[in-house]
């Protein structure tokens, strides 16, 4: 089929034809959204125009069932003076000093990667990377906390190794480093893993730019990859309902990346950005040319005049309705003055890079499309990126919530071990688990050193990278979440999961400054799931202000469930730090014999969703580990003082599988053994496996013990000598001694036994 | 005059930051080449940097070959003009018979980033005479398509002619002989898959290192070129 | 003995880049009159026995549960001469 | 317009990692009665023109200065029925 013969549906026909059934339903559009539609419009819509509502008051794109919830990021934010854009653009950016600015945000691609693994969570990178590359930076690094069903499920072997190749092979085509990210494993996650991406970029503070069409004139400009049929099910459905007539031929149901497409794109970009060829941008991803000619026009001058049969295809066969919802990737949009257009051309072709005016920027405060000359789009483009539905869901308490944390993982519940011997097994059972098990297998796949400027990556507790060569500026990052904590108590885990992240870039020395967050949950028309969810975004804010990091910008996935089961709410955290000078930045391995160890924090019977629970009873009840905000606050600058005045030789958060794993992780990182005498009164099994939160284990050369254990007690958290480093066992006095080659075995064997 | 090392930059190439910095902290001026200029912008070495040029689409470095820089390159290494290719900068020149041999999929299927270790077998080359012949050194690899291969009667010929640049300690990807480098005859032009320009700092090289074992691939070239009085030390 | 190919294309509607990268490769080799490429897989495959229906119909099993993916492949199997 | 395939093989004596892989799998998949396997590429080509001899002549030299390798790999230049 041509496009000449393509009868697209008009302005005027819709106006002639008030009575034609649309196919609304179909699109997701609710009865009362139709009925909206038609009054904002006072007519029909005609069906490009249906498209982009559908497209745009979705979930994904109009946040209507978060943004109630959302918005207390923003209005109960700590008090800080280095943000420079806030919640509601692409991504947040950070002043990270010297003139620099940091953007960063993490966003979720569950769903289509457990359709097609690789394309999935490698389009998925791609997203995220562009949001990135629109504020005006250069993206330098990834990374990737995922979520999986059961390490051993069939399914799991279909999707996991999809997965890491998936973003191996797009990031590592970008050249991005990958510095970090999580694989954890649970059944809840059978059937719908969280496939979550973080990318940060790096700019001016001055040459930040925002996705706004500005200036009557100027033109607007598509450039990139081709449009093809990707992602349109929703649009097939709409152009076929009301034409049947010329079926369009088959429309691919998954979205396939070009990473080679995507790399030349971002050089093309920093070479237009460079010499400020553009007043603004905006990247193409979710609702493609839908949301980018809306947010634009809305966010601009108010108006903008688009022929969308200009746009270049892939497919000739694509009617204006696809072209519009087309989730085709590696595309930009942007606005450019007629002064500018020349040199912005050349810039594309140098890197071969398709590039199309396809409209014009007004002040019509309308957004106009044509095809072939005809009108087939009208409206108030504020009305499709701004005044979407909002809805107040309902939410409430689960009728088990209480029967759940009734159920305690104390010891008459659950059989716990004692005495030496079983104590060694349950440590190399669980170093051994898949949640705890070494993950090179995965690792291997990322590049984590391309650009050079990679301090800390894999097997730190914060990926770490230089901005500056010259005075070592540079910054850390870290994911974190938990969703058995938060499935237990959605406010205090969602709260979990940000006090771990900002923990483990505290470890590495570098300052916590502001946080992204991925909120992945189950169906927001479930008022259980609702309530969790506005749970944990109350636990999320709550906690920023006392913890002083703005959440800056995120994502939230809906519907992450397996018929009516719901995963459990999972709130992935990212927090990002800042450190002056690189060159002190504080390792997790043990290095050197003879220092001291030192347990800094407090250590309680805390076992309520628990990595010990789940390995060995697979049980989860209880409560999670208490949350102390401030002494968390106060942790983060012992670890960040010790690392500025030269105190500690290494740093390692605590959290699963508690101190030993902890212990384990450091000695078989830095190839050295350590002798642990456990201070306390507790259960040697309780010091050893409790998940308490607030601690960290750190390594100190003799002549600093003092001076670190005063900055300790000055800020009035416990501190307590637990052994030295010395000789190549982990030794538990008292109670075991494990080679720490056979914990090697026990640790590294894991994953290349399950998918190697 | 310092010397000039020039750093090839293809569409999809990632490490050229890294490949100029390498030549910049060896002590030679760096200079940007791109794909497109014939131009060698007069210099006296060149890198093919690592990446994923033209995204390694059809093979790698197949499409990358025949850029306009590569006719110059390859006219400039018949003339003894040193050139390293890194990584996927080994591939182009295995595609543009420079180097014998190929690289295909490793076998294990899967990329591999790791630190490695190897033994520099020739120090004789342009880029390796800072080296002791036998000398053992870590550095990283990163790629998927990285397991050398020839025919038996190249391999023999390789070896009889000390052509062997570097070998792998452990085979990490199946490659003919665990070669993980060579030279042409002249030795002025090497190939090699590890990356040595990610080894030549503390901060950023391998961990625990020795971190910056492939420095003397960038300092090399530059007193083979101050010897052979091409520039000034 | 008898060998069967195993042919796994992208299916149409699917981008291809690779097969893009040499369509854009050819004129600057001086190459046109091509208009479109698309690259695929072959599997050649070597059989214990005859290549008969029963042969054919496990190398279809073979080509949809691991030659191909099929959410986004399509394959064809076929005796060669 | 007419369609012209090149399959793309490494040659019989270099070894075949994804061949090789495949084969692996294949008993670990229940598959039994494969002697090998061995892994290439195919190309669709599409022509503008007809696939007379001097367009097959053409699509020739192109397999082999681009679309193979001719150090490790053959090709097979066919028009497709
Ligand atoms: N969980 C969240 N926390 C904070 N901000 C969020 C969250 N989810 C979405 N946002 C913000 O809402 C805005 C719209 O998000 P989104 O539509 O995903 O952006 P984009 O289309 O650019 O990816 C963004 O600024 C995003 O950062
Ligand atoms: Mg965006």
């Amino acid at each position: 089929m041509s496009e000449h013969t393509y009868q697209a549906d008009t302005v005027e026909r819709a106006e002639a034809s008030p009575e034609t059934e649309q196919p609304y339903e179909a699109l997701g559009v609710k009865d009362d959204e139709y009925a909206r539609i038609r009054e904002i419009l006072g007519r029909r819509p005609t069906s490009s125009e249906l498209a982009m509502y559908s497209v745009m008051w979705s979930e994904h794109c109009s946040y209507k069932s978060s943004k109630v919830h959302l918005r207390q990021f923003g209005e109960r934010a700590p008090e800080v003076d280095f943000l420079l854009v806030g919640p509601g653009e692409n991504a947040g950016v950070v002043d990270v000093g010297e003139d620099l600015a940091v953007t960063f945000k993490i966003e979720s691609h569950n769903h289509p990667s457990y359709v097609e693994p690789y394309q999935g969570a490698a389009t998925g990178v791609g997203g995220i990377v562009r949001d990135i590359l629109t504020m005006g930076a250069r993206p330098i690094a990834v990374l990737d906390p995922l979520r999986f069903g059961p390490a051993d499920a069939a399914d799991t072997h279909r999707v996991l190794p999809g997965v890491v190749r998936g973003i191996g092979g797009y990031g590592n085509s970008l050249g991005l480093p990958n510095i970090g990210g999580e694989v954890v494993f649970d059944a809840c996650y059978s059937g719908n893993p969280l496939v979550n991406a973080l990318s940060v970029g790096v700019l001016k503070k001055s040459e930040i730019k925002l996705a706004k069409a500005d200036g009557p004139g100027n033109h607007v400009v598509l450039f990139g990859a081709r449009t093809g049929g990707d992602g349109i099910g929703g649009a097939s459905v709409l152009a076929s309902a009301t034409f049947d007539a010329d079926k369009p031929s088959k429309r691919p149901s998954v979205q396939v990346g070009d990473p080679f497409m995507e790399k030349v794109l971002i050089e093309c970009c920093l070479e237009i950005y460079a010499e400020d060829l553009v007043t603004g941008i905006q990247d193409l991803g979710a609702a493609g040319l839908s949301c980018a000619t809306t947010e634009l026009a809305a966010a601009g001058t108010g108006g903008m005049d688009v022929k969308l049969d200009l746009a270049p295809l892939r497919d000739a066969t694509l009617v204006p309705e696809e072209i519009l919802m087309s989730e085709s990737q590696e595309r930009m949009m942007a606005v450019v003055t007629p002064e500018n257009l020349p040199r912005f051309f050349e810039i594309c072709e140098k890197w071969d890079v398709i590039s199309t005016v396809i409209g014009t920027v007004t002040d019509t405060g309308r957004l106009r499309m044509t095809w072939h000359g005809e009108t087939i789009v009208d409206v108030d483009p504020r009305t499709l990126a701004h005044q979407g539905p909002v809805y107040e869901r309902p939410y409430h308490r689960p009728d088990w919530q209480d029967a759940l944390q009734a159920d305690a993982p104390d010891a008459a519940r659950l059989a716990r071990p004692a005495g030496g011997e079983q104590l060694r097994a349950t440590v190399l059972r669980m170093v051994a688990s898949p949640n705890l098990a070494d993950k090179t297998w995965v690792l291997e796949q990322y590049d984590h050193r391309v650009r050079g400027n990679t301090v800390l990556a894999h097997g730190e507790d914060s990926g770490m990278i230089r901005l500056s060569e010259e005075s070592g500026l540079g910054i850390a990052l870290s994911t974190d979440g938990n969703g058995r904590y938060t499935k237990l108590d959605p406010y205090t885990g969602a709260q979990l999961a940000l006090a771990e992240a900002y923990r483990n870039v505290a470890a590495t020395g570098a300052t916590p400054l502001a946080v992204t967050d991925c909120l992945n949950f189950g169906s927001p028309e479930d008022p259980e799931v609702m309530w969790q969810f506005a749970e944990a975004c109350r636990g999320l804010t709550d906690a920023c202000q006392i913890l002083g990091t703005p959440v800056t910008g995120g994502n939230v996935s809906f519907y992450n469930q397996t018929g009516s089961e719901a995963i459990h709410p999972t709130p992935v955290v990212g927090v990002l730090g800042v450190i002056d000078d690189v060159a002190r930045r504080t390792r997790s391995a043990f290095e050197t014999e003879g220092e001291v160890l030192l347990l800094v924090g407090e250590t309680l019977d805390e076992f309520g969703g628990s990595e010990w629970a789940h390995v060995v009873h697979e049980h989860l009840g209880g409560l999670p580990p208490k949350l102390d905000l401030e002494r968390e606050r106060q942790l983060g600058e012992i670890l960040v003082a010790g690392s500025r005045d030269g105190m500690l030789s290494a740093a390692h958060d605590l959290s699963d599988g508690g101190l030993i794993q902890a212990l384990a992780e450091s000695c078989m990182r830095g190839g050295k053994g350590a002798r642990v005498v456990l201070p306390g009164e507790l259960d040697p099994f309780v010091e050893l496996f409790s998940e308490s939160a607030g601690r960290a284990v750190v390594a100190v050369p003799r002549s600093e013990e003092k001076r670190f254990t005063d900055m300790c007690v000055f800020r009035n958290v416990p501190v307590a000598r637990i052994g030295v480093v010395d000789g190549d066992t982990l030794e538990v006095q008292g109670q075991f001694e494990i080679p720490l080659a056979e914990l090697r075995e026990a640790w590294t064997g894991t994953f290349p036994k399950l998918f190697g | 005059m310092p010397a000039r090392i020039g750093v090839v930059t293809f569409p999809g190439t990632q490490d050229d930051a890294d490949a100029l910095r390498a030549v910049r902290v060896a002590g030679a001026e760096p200079v940007s080449l791109w794909h497109r200029d014939a131009d060698l912008h007069g210099v006296d070495a060149i890198v093919l940097p690592g990446g994923f040029s033209y995204g390694d689409y059809l093979r790698c470095g197949a499409i990358a070959r025949f850029s306009p820089v590569m006719e110059s390159v390859i006219a400039a290494a018949h003339e003894g003009m040193p050139v390293l290719g890194i990584c996927n900068g080994f591939q182009v020149l295995c595609e543009s018979h420079l180097l014998p041999g190929a690289l295909i999929r490793n076998d294990g299927m899967l990329f591999v980033n790791r630190d490695v270790r190897l033994t520099v077998e020739a120090a004789d080359t342009a880029w390796t005479g800072g080296y002791k012949a036998g000398q053992e050194i870590v550095i990283p690899i990163k790629n998927g398509e990285g397991k050398f291969t020839a025919d038996e009667r190249t391999l023999d010929e390789l070896e009889a002619t000390g052509r062997v640049v570097a070998r792998y300690l452990d085979n990490p990807n199946g490659s003919a002989r665990a070669i993980a480098g060579v030279a042409n005859a002249a030795g002025n032009v090497v190939g090699l898959m590890p990356h040595p320009e990610h080894a030549i700092d503390e901060l950023t090289g391998p961990y625990p290192g020795p971190a910056t074992d492939g420095l003397p691939f960038f300092t090399s070239v530059l007193q083979r070129l101050i010897d052979s009085e091409l520039v000034n030390a | 003995m008898a060998r069967v190919v195993v042919d796994v294309m992208l299916k149409p509607e699917i981008l291809d880049p690779q097969g893009q990268a040499v369509n854009r490769a050819l004129p600057r080799l001086g190459f046109d009159g091509v208009v479109d490429v698309r690259q695929g897989k072959r599997f050649e495959v070597e059989l214990e026995g005859p290549a008969d229906e029963a042969a054919l119909a496990r190398v279809r099993e073979m080509a949809e549960r691991l030659l191909a993916n099929t959410v986004i492949e399509e394959y064809r199997v076929r005796v060669e001469a």
